[in-house]
């Protein structure tokens, strides 16, 4: 059964998002076009300095940024490959049944596992 | 075990108190009747300001154009940012003799702190506060008032 | 509870050239700038005064000196002292800072050396707090702004 | 499906056999994609101006005020006073900025999200593209305006935008688990990923009732997580207000900013709108179970409406989550997210497959 | 939930400082103030206040004003607490001429105190919360603060910088509504407080955000001069209308309000408390005000005798001292007023380094700043 808005895509589904991309394009670009046309554009040093509460900025804002978030991002990337695995299970679950639960338990089981350990060890602590 | 327990304690207590908090807001967002906001331009034919609110110092004026300022300059001493000016002349009375009259009574809106000492310390009354509270001009001169009105006199109290 | 005599005889027995002059609000008391800190310590450390709270400490010029006006607390016996110091030279006055013993005297040193230009000693951040280098001394009674002073 | 008085397939399909009449198919591909984008194009504008509109109103009523009350009749225009204003703004170029990627990044979050928007069923036929992947589609282009979030704050030079920038790139990455977690349960209970199936499988019953508890721990942590992913209060860390003045947009103005604005109000609606479809039956009416009678009647109210109703329900339910809670910590946030939202769902899912195998869901 | 230790971590390393400044313009410092952060990650690892963008020389504006010109420029020091303010120069004068105030006016004063003390916290409370990113407090707090502005408004005319006191009395009597309109207010109030409590203080999100965040000890706040709620947060017992009564505190039961923890929390829990003291002063004295004058006698033109005079009230931020010099004229010598955000202020370094760029805001927050107070 289906519900295509346009027929024509029914069998060209991928394709059609061009389409939306390009939506996305022109409504942007179009926008800033648009506005930098009609805007005022007047030039003034302190206006295009960096927002700092109105005093001049120290120093580069590009620096190594201590990153708590470094331990998370690589945490993540584990978990997430496991959640992408999980999919497909998700889908076969109602019709394969007994096995498929099975061996999801020992999947998550493992995965329990590695997110107490990460836990205990203390990676899910903010530094 | 027993931190598990604590887990989903806290959990549970967390999520309760997360409810009070929206029963609060939940419980305007379907009173309309408690908002409290005023439709301020709408409401200026009924809005009433206070008896005693300070929006500017004016001379009160009865019918005759009569006002009860001396020039004594004593609100004058008394303002603290010297937002008060007079202007006197000498004019001869009906005996001959010359008297203090005020000239112009120059009122700095601008300086004005509302702090209400010329009003206090006038000896013969002749400042009040007005209610008038909508100030904003778009030139500061306009702010500077001449508060007695042309061609007004003192008025004579019978002794 | 000390009476105001013991009090005193307590910061004679510190600072034998103190003089607590005549009909003040609070207990006062006039040292000399070199026992000044010394004085501070010993008011703060002694078991039965520990003053261990400065309320305020701010700078008088009197045009002959400048004093320096130290309102000490003791949060324990609630007793209230006034610390004085007469500064003599208005050109160069400098006074050991209190900032060892009270971290607050940090700012208010800071303050008084914006607004009276008195050096203290031993401070670790002599810098204007308010005002900008080459502005000059405001609260001193010789300052002059022909700008911004209106003279009434 | 008693009913289908309301399907758009045949209007569109109607269409489409006229159009093919008039002209060569070439000409029907091209008239209908100028067609589709224009009515897309159109419903993002008035959608997004709309959700601007009502969080201005409902944050007002909440907080006892009136709101926007003085362009147009109760202020329904204030929004569009507002884009107008916005578009007349001067862009500000920011000194030693990446102009590069400063320019790219309003377009990333915009595709995005526009992307998303593609696959969302409307209405019964009104869906532009319908994916068998739907679930998993959505969730992937949702997660990509973290992207264009990361270079707005990279690419200002300003310390602020940066510190914005990396907190909301752990939270996105952090809470797109427990989102694909709590909707995957919802894959368990359909055992497809197409929305449209998963619409279907919901003739006899929302999901959220039919899956007993779990499916409802499933959805309180769908809200929760997508609150969290889509930078709203109180998980709005990367603009924190009273921090970073406004996080990763600091330095961006006029329509730049407004797209980010935008950006983050059709994110709202792209969540809402999945969770109405996941859990709660997306266009699909009202049914009990086997009551014929009351089932007619629900099928009678256009399937649009019920699925904008259900969307805005999610919504109102987000924006008052906002205007309650206080703002969240960083390493709160993190916390809430690898201590509690992700543990329990994991244990979810293990209940859910339970409750499939035994086949105890209705 | 989400309980974790404080992470307290200042790693003073090779690392280049990540300078960043929050203020002059800046959505949660209150004001113009400006703090210079240092920061590791998100950690701060140190910063420094620089203020006086709004010194306007309070101090030397004085030396040329009469005393009861003075009272106007006091309004504008600690905005919040005007009245307090007012009181502390009106008494000063009133202690050196040795005037006996009538007792209506020390009762109306006190009610008064209390009342702006209300609003006062009113006003930090809807911002705190604000400040932790909880935007509907704001509405709320303000709204309930209205209430007490219109009495203000009745009664002397202006809302917020009302110089209604004057040396040996008040300018004016009180509007006649003034008894009845602020019984009905403390009904109301008390309706409001449970709600409060119910937004902000039970909140699991706000407790986590400031439970253990901002530690001082009761040294650090006696070291550094922290009174008022803050100092007494930490369990500094610092109330001025304890230790030195003055109007008619010494005609009134209430508590003062200690807290030990010296967090966040413990600042915030002692300024709701005292919202609830508060009121309960103004409840015992509202119908006991006595009858009588509304000023002492007073000559025009006030003259200080020569000497050096003291005095300390409560504000709504903690202790304000006053301390004039006068050689004998109509103006003072020297007037030197110790504000309490002053140093308030600069327990900031030591009490936030350490803890996160989201506690340095709640810890601003919960220090109650007000700027023009610090600058003068």
């Amino acid at each position: 059964m289906t519900f295509q808005f346009i027929q024509i895509f029914t069998d060209m589904e991928s394709e059609s998002l061009i389409l939306f991309f390009i939506i996305a394009l022109v409504l942007v670009g179009g926008a800033i076009i648009f506005s930098t046309l009609v805007a005022p554009n007047s030039f003034n040093p302190a206006k295009s300095e960096p927002y700092e509460c109105g005093i001049p900025t120290e120093g580069p804002a590009w620096i190594q940024f201590n990153v708590g978030y470094y331990l998370f991002a690589i945490i993540y990337l584990i978990f997430d490959v496991e959640t992408v695995f999980l999919f497909p299970w998700a889908v076969v679950m109602k019709t394969i049944g007994m096995r498929a639960f099975i061996e999801i338990i020992i999947f998550l089981l493992i995965l329990g596992l590695g997110l107490l350990y990460a836990w205990k060890k203390g990676a899910l602590k903010w530094v | 075990m027993n931190s598990i327990a604590q887990y989903f304690t806290d959990l549970f207590k967390g999520l309760s108190t997360l409810w009070a908090g929206m029963r609060v807001t939940g419980k305007y967002f379907f009173s309309p009747g408690a908002i409290v906001t005023q439709q301020y331009p709408e409401n200026r034919k009924t809005l009433k300001m206070e008896e005693r609110f300070k929006g500017e110092i004016i001379m009160p004026h009865d019918e005759n154009n009569l006002h009860a300022c001396t020039g004594c300059g004593i609100c004058e001493i008394n303002c603290p940012n010297g937002s008060i000016e007079i202007l006197t002349d000498r004019v001869a009375n009906a005996e001959g003799k010359l008297e203090r009259v005020i000239d112009k009574h120059i009122y700095h809106l601008s300086m004005c702190t509302f702090c209400g000492l010329c009003v206090k310390t006038c000896p013969s009354d002749a400042l009040a506060f007005g209610q008038e509270f909508e100030h904003a001009v778009f030139d500061r001169s306009k702010l500077t008032k001449v508060l007695n009105q042309p061609g007004s006199k003192i008025r004579k109290e019978a002794k | 509870m000390l009476t105001q005599e013991e009090l005193t005889d307590i910061v004679r027995s510190f600072v034998p050239e103190s003089v607590f002059p005549e009909g003040t609000q609070l207990l006062e008391v006039v040292v000399p700038a070199e026992k000044y800190f010394l004085l501070i310590e010993k008011l703060k450390s002694d078991q039965k005064l520990s003053f261990n709270y400065l309320i305020s400490q701010t700078a008088v010029d009197f045009t002959s000196n400048m004093t320096v006006v130290c309102h000490l607390e003791s949060t324990e016996f609630r007793y209230l002292m006034v610390v004085k110091v007469i500064l003599t030279d208005r050109e160069n006055p400098a006074i050991d800072s209190l900032t060892a013993l009270y971290p607050t005297a940090e700012y208010f040193e800071r303050e008084i050396f914006d607004l009276f230009g008195i050096r203290f000693n031993n401070h670790p951040n002599l810098k204007r707090l308010f005002l900008e280098d080459d502005y000059g001394y405001p609260l001193r009674k010789d300052f002059r702004d022909e700008v911004n002073m209106i003279e009434r | 499906m008693s009913s289908n008085i309301y399907d758009f397939s045949t209007l569109t399909g109607s269409i489409h056999t006229w159009l093919s009449g008039m002209m060569s198919s070439g000409w029907v591909i091209f008239t209908e994609m100028v067609l589709v984008g224009l009515i897309f194009l159109l419903m993002y504008a008035l959608l997004g101006l709309f959700l601007v509109y009502l969080e201005r109103k409902v944050c007002a009523i909440m907080q006892n005020r009136v709101g926007p009350n003085r362009v147009g009749k109760w202020g329904l225009l204030q929004t569009i006073a507002d884009l107008i204003k916005l578009l007349l703004k001067e862009l500000i170029p920011i000194r030693k900025s990446d102009a590069l990627l400063f320019n790219l990044a309003p377009f990333i979050v915009i595709i995005c999200s526009f992307l998303a928007m593609a696959a969302l069923p409307y209405a019964k036929g009104l869906q532009a593209i319908d994916f068998n992947i739907g679930v998993f589609y959505i969730m992937a282009v949702s997660s990509l305006s973290v992207v264009g979030i990361l270079l707005a704050g990279w690419a200002s030079n300003s310390k602020y935008s940066l510190i914005g920038a990396m907190r909301s790139g752990a939270q996105i990455v952090s809470y797109e688990l427990s989102v694909g977690l709590s909707l995957l349960a919802i894959v368990v209970f359909s055992g497809t990923m197409q929305l449209s199936g998963i619409i279907e499988s919901q003739a006899n019953g929302w999901w959220i009732f039919k899956g007993h508890i779990p499916a409802f721990i499933s959805f309180v942590i769908f809200l929760i997580a997508s609150t969290a992913e889509i930078n709203r209060g109180p998980f709005d860390l990367a603009e924190a207000e009273s921090e970073l003045t406004a996080g990763f947009h600091t330095e961006y103005s006029g329509i730049k900013f407004a797209f980010f604005f935008l950006a983050e109000y059709m994110n709202m609606f792209i969540v809402a709108a999945l969770g109405a479809t996941i859990f709660l039956g997306g266009w699909m009416p009202f049914h009990v179970g086997n009551w014929e009678g009351f089932n007619q009647i629900m099928d009678y109210i256009p399937s649009v409406v019920w699925f904008f109703t259900k969307t805005f329900f999610i919504i109102l339910i987000i924006m008052w989550f906002k205007w309650t809670f206080p703002r969240l910590r960083i390493d709160q946030l993190l916390t809430l997210e690898w201590k509690y939202l992700l543990p329990i769902s994991l244990f979810n899912i293990v209940l859910i497959a339970f409750i499939v195998l035994m086949g105890w869901h209705f | 939930m989400m309980s974790e230790e404080i992470i307290k971590d200042v790693i003073v390393g090779e690392q280049e400082d990540y300078l960043i400044n929050l203020g002059p313009q800046h959505p949660s410092t209150h004001g113009v103030l400006r703090l210079e952060v240092c920061l590791k990650g998100e950690t701060v690892k140190y910063l420094n206040p620089h203020i006086g963008y709004i010194h306007r020389g309070i101090e030397k504006m004085c030396e040329a004003l009469t005393y009861q010109q003075i009272i106007h420029l006091t309004d504008r020091m600690d905005y919040l607490s005007a009245h307090i303010n007012n009181e502390a120069v009106s008494m000063i004068v009133e202690d050196a001429l040795q005037v006996e105030v009538p007792e209506r006016v020390k009762y109306i004063r006190t009610i008064l105190d209390e009342l702006n003390r209300i609003a006062s916290h009113q006003l930090w409370w809807c911002a705190f919360g604000m400040d932790l990113g909880a935007l509907t407090t704001f509405f709320y707090g303000l709204r309930d603060r209205e209430h007490i502005l219109d009495i203000f408004e009745e009664s002397f005319g202006s809302r917020l910088l009302h110089s209604f006191v004057c040396p040996g009395g008040l300018m004016h009597d009180v509007h006649p509504n003034f008894q009845k309109r602020t019984k009905e207010f403390i009904k109301y109030f008390r309706t409001k407080l449970p709600e409060y409590d119910q937004l902000l203080t039970g909140n699991i999100i706000f407790q986590n955000r400031s439970k253990g965040i901002g530690y001082m000890s009761r040294e650090t706040a006696i070291g550094y001069g922290v009174t008022g709620p803050s100092g007494r947060g930490s369990g500094f017992s610092c109330d001025v209308r304890k230790i030195a009564p003055y109007g008619a505190y010494d005609k009134v039961r209430f508590n003062e309000i200690l807290e030990t923890e010296g967090d966040v929390f413990a600042r915030y829990k002692v300024r709701m408390a005292e919202m609830h003291e508060s009121l309960s002063i103004i409840e015992q004295l509202i119908d006991n005000i006595p009858e009588g004058d509304f000023t002492a006698k007073m000559k025009p033109i006030i003259k200080l005798p020569a000497g050096e005079y003291f005095r300390r009230v409560e504000t709504a931020r903690g202790e304000l001292a006053v301390y004039v010099v006068s050689d004998g004229n109509k103006t003072p010598y020297r007037m030197k007023f110790r504000t309490p955000n002053f140093s308030n202020l600069f327990v900031m370094n030591e009490i936030a380094s350490g803890y996160k760029i989201a506690d340095l805001i709640a810890i601003s927050g919960s220090l109650d700043l007000v700027i023009p107070d610090i600058d003068r």
